[in-house]
């Protein structure tokens, strides 16, 4: 059995300048925020970014300056504030960007998982949504035309094959096997569109551990280029089973992305400041703040 | 899906907060045994509220894919944990806005609105200020799928002038654009049904599509009303006045379901 | 809460004569005998049936006479032998039926499924399945169309939407909450593909159970019609961790379905001859047999 | 995905029964880290055989839904309960078949044949007598969709005249149709590579898409192969003998893999 497993720099290695990357997260949930702070790091730049609903891990990644094309389904920091970066750049034109929807983006995804180039759709007729994309380049991935059969007017949506898929997940062996806890929103179709995959994964467990449940595996190994060790992976969003959202640093992070001379102070301390994810940890509040956030086991937060 | 709260405080004729009243007429717009997609915030309220009282049935969808949750905690968004708790089902996208609203079996969206126009079209992408300097914010999430695809749409919201525009700055989630008819606009979901201010109740005449009074909540003054709209409003000759939450409808909203006041304040 | 709990006589009493009904067997596995035998028993004619790949139960449907049109992927009774009855009806032009793939079928049920009046897919091409298809009056649900995309020919499929599908299930809340133990072929999509859902579970759990392991609700209860409670439902064919399939009851079932007479006289035996399904339990051997057949719990067989 | 085995008893040069230098020789065309779809039989038997030699990366997917299972049990088909055990996954149709065959990530295709014509085009749907009367067997299942999409496919069956005929009686699953390209014939995968028989092993010229013998099985005359061929093949002037299994792979395939010869008969 091959082992999979690899550092969050070693991987980031892997991943060009200019490519197209595929996020997990879903606002202040399970966003893949090791492999986030590393393509900071790495400055790994003009990245076109796709993501059905937009997180902390987005915000971060285009106020950083990173992303060059940003395909979103929507999204918001709860209520914890909008995502600040992500709409300053739309603001600015900073960067060339899609709106579609959730499910535009979840059927974009699963076209592509499914080695469909194309995929029906009824949502987004008579919105100025739709009407953007035709006015704009994003009119190469959409299509009004009629269904053959029921003469019904459809828009095709073109598939999303990201050259790359990030997920985070709660359990993986270490040939990449993955369980997800809680909803997934557009995990599967995402990941599985991706043409590599890397997930972090809090805990790895044997393979064994995997075949007492195999209904739980929603990605199954041979798909998995990479699995990132990672606990408290995601902070400061939530991963459901593990620990709770740090509310205290969402706020701070929204105080913080508000202005870019701010924004710029929080990834000096938390990003380019720290040399790993455990450092960042630290600065968090560490051990102690871990186990504030670490979910009690009914509740799952 | 952003969901708005009324903040208008305490009802002027009683104790009652005008969210309560929002709150109910919602929960009254469901009926038993159907399927709802909810946003968080006053929707969820109003659809934990008709479940326990007139709705036991209702079966309520959260877009991340999680049905019927039972939360303990109050969640701060759709993917935060506090929302799975107790659910009888755990899914994604695919399932809940493919499966369930795109398939045609979802009876009713309920959304939240930055801004809505006469016709029921709904922004949640950007807004204009006075100089017509644009500022982004949500965008659709599912809120255009919901509009598009529900057999019905409810939206809650406060009544504000700039909030009711003529039309609406970012048109992202379609109700009934320029008049037109679902079927013109090869929309399959049947439209906006009702809007539930901090004023009022809402409808749309199944003629023109455009917005019209239903009901005044108790307090309310006609003018006030027209005054905080900013498009031409159907009035009727007669406005009954929305029905004031009863005694047991309280007691649920401000011990059971809200009593931190979170969305209800 | 409602309670969905019916008999088997009562959900097939709702069920028209020219219904199109979905079965959700696959092969020797899960098969819904238990509402097979009470088709036949009322006597529902004029069936159109489609089955990702047919098994015991449309052998059944198809040897008692009752279906009028079959839309199949193929299928078989595995080692125990061909499926006789549906064999024959396509030999003696007995009925309509088209050939697909399991993948064209379970494409058919996802667009059904997803509310989507057709998909595009990539099997069928350059196969007599196809070619047969379109010279027949198969023609009207598959057509050749280019993706307006990457101009790649594709088959364009129509989606299939039974009147009432049909599935067997480990374990179902009165609810209708499903959780489906081992792989699960089609069953999701052909499941949620149909304008009305039947299931029957060999299990009645709590909901609490169900709250349990959300994310093993493959069905929820909103999309179900009836749960019917069966105990042994599946006999002769196997459901996972619940009992092995009765290879004496099939290789006496292949015997029979050898031959049109032979067949008649199981049919007497082991369906118009019992009054339910616990009659026809006891003909297989009753509690002695049951307690043979029992999954062990390590290999769930 | 109907597979036939050979039957031909034990090899004439040996105790080595046909099924054994066939089910060795289909492993040995797998190669580590690659993905196979596997019908049950003597396809499972070589992909068992290739994890447990030189491809313990081999990922094996059966069309239920069913990834990497390590049956202790032999299993009379896919969906027995016997071939889910110690799987690493369970899905569906789905996603072994969408987003795996369809997705264009697996390798291998490792099919049988009821009959197999001279451009790797298999019937597994019908047979026509000498009268031309049809009987019916099991169709395609996944055995199309396979044929389609999979990167390369191997085939295994007994080589018989009647089984390998000038044109299939009904062509389910394509490989090169006319000897035409698969990009001609608008297919994906890139079709049949190989086909293991009782007697040999075959090809598929580069330019011609017609059917070569690549090696003969010790023991089988080339007479008798060509005599039990029923179209054209191409014969190479240096025809290699098929490596026999090993010491190490016969005792993995009598001691641990069939043990009860239920495939290696």
């Amino acid at each position: 059995m091959v082992d999979k497993v690899k550092s969050v720099s070693e991987v980031v290695r892997t991943i060009p300048s200019g490519s197209h990357i595929a996020l997990g997260g879903f606002a202040i949930a399970r966003n893949v925020i090791v492999v986030v702070h590393e393509l900071i790091r790495q400055q790994k730049r003009d990245l076109t970014v796709s993501q059905g609903v937009v997180g902390l891990e987005t915000d971060l990644l285009v106020g950083a300056g990173l992303v060059g094309h940003l395909i979103m389904g929507g999204g918001s920091l709860d209520r914890f504030g909008p995502a600040h970066c992500v709409n300053r750049a739309r603001e600015t034109k900073s960067l060339r960007w899609e709106d579609y929807t959730s499910l535009s983006v979840c059927f974009r995804y699963l076209a592509g998982a499914l080695g469909l180039s194309f995929i029906p759709i009824k949502s987004l007729f008579a919105s100025e949504i739709l009407e953007r994309l035709e006015a704009g380049p994003g009119a190469s991935d959409v299509k009004r035309s009629k269904c053959p059969f029921t003469g019904e007017e459809y828009v095709l949506l073109r598939a999303l094959t990201p050259d790359v898929s990030f997920i985070h997940v709660q359990i993986a062996d270490s040939e990449g096997n993955c369980q997800i806890n809680g909803p997934r929103w557009g995990n599967e179709e995402q990941a599985k569109a991706g043409r590599r995959l890397v997930v972090v994964a809090e805990e790895i467990v044997s393979t064994e551990f995997i075949q007492r449940s195999p209904e739980r595996t929603i990605i199954p190994g041979h798909r998995v280029e990479a699995v990132i060790h990672q606990p408290f992976g995601a902070l400061p969003t939530s991963v459901y089973g593990c620990y709770d959202y740090d509310a205290d640093h969402l706020r701070l992070y929204v105080k913080h992305a508000e202005e870019p001379e701010r924004f710029q102070e929080y990834l000096k301390a938390f990003v380019f400041g720290c040399r790993d994810h455990w450092e960042y940890l630290e600065k968090l509040g560490g051990l102690r703040r871990m186990e504030e956030l670490r979910a009690e086991p009914i509740s799952g937060y | 899906m952003q969901v708005t709260e009324g903040t208008k405080g305490r009802n002027a004729r009683s104790d009652i907060r005008a969210t309560e009243i929002m709150a109910t007429a919602g929960a009254r717009e469901l009926h038993d045994g159907e399927v709802v997609v909810v946003g968080l915030g006053l929707p969820e309220v109003a659809s934990v509220l008709a479940k326990r009282t007139h709705a036991p049935r209702l079966t309520t969808l959260l877009e991340v894919g999680v049905m019927n949750p039972r939360p303990k905690d109050p969640p701060v968004g759709l993917p935060d944990s506090r929302s799975f708790y107790r659910a009888t089902c755990w899914s994604g996208f695919l399932d809940v806005m493919g499966m369930n609203l795109h398939r045609g079996v979802v009876d009713v969206g309920f959304l939240g609105a930055l801004e809505l126009d006469r016709y029921g079209n709904i922004n949640t992408t950007l807004v204009k200020d006075g100089a017509g300097k644009i500022r982004y914010v949500n965008g659709s999430a599912g809120g255009n799928d919901v509009a598009s695809l529900a057999k019905r749409v409810i939206v809650i919201m406060r009544h504000e002038k700039r909030k009711l525009p003529l039309a609406v700055a970012y048109l992202t989630s379609p109700g009934f654009v320029g008049g037109r008819s679902r079927q013109e606009l090869n929309l399959r979901g049947g439209g906006p049904s009702r809007v539930i201010t901090d004023m009022g109740v809402l409808g749309f005449d199944a003629k023109t599509h455009a917005m019209s009074l239903l009901s005044l909540h108790p307090g309310i003054q006609l003018e006030a009303l027209v005054e905080n709209t900013g498009f031409p409003l159907h009035i009727p000759n007669d406005i009954p006045t929305t029905p004031l939450p009863s005694t047991e409808e309280l007691r649920l909203l401000r011990e059971e379901i809200d009593p931190k006041g979170m969305h209800l304040k």
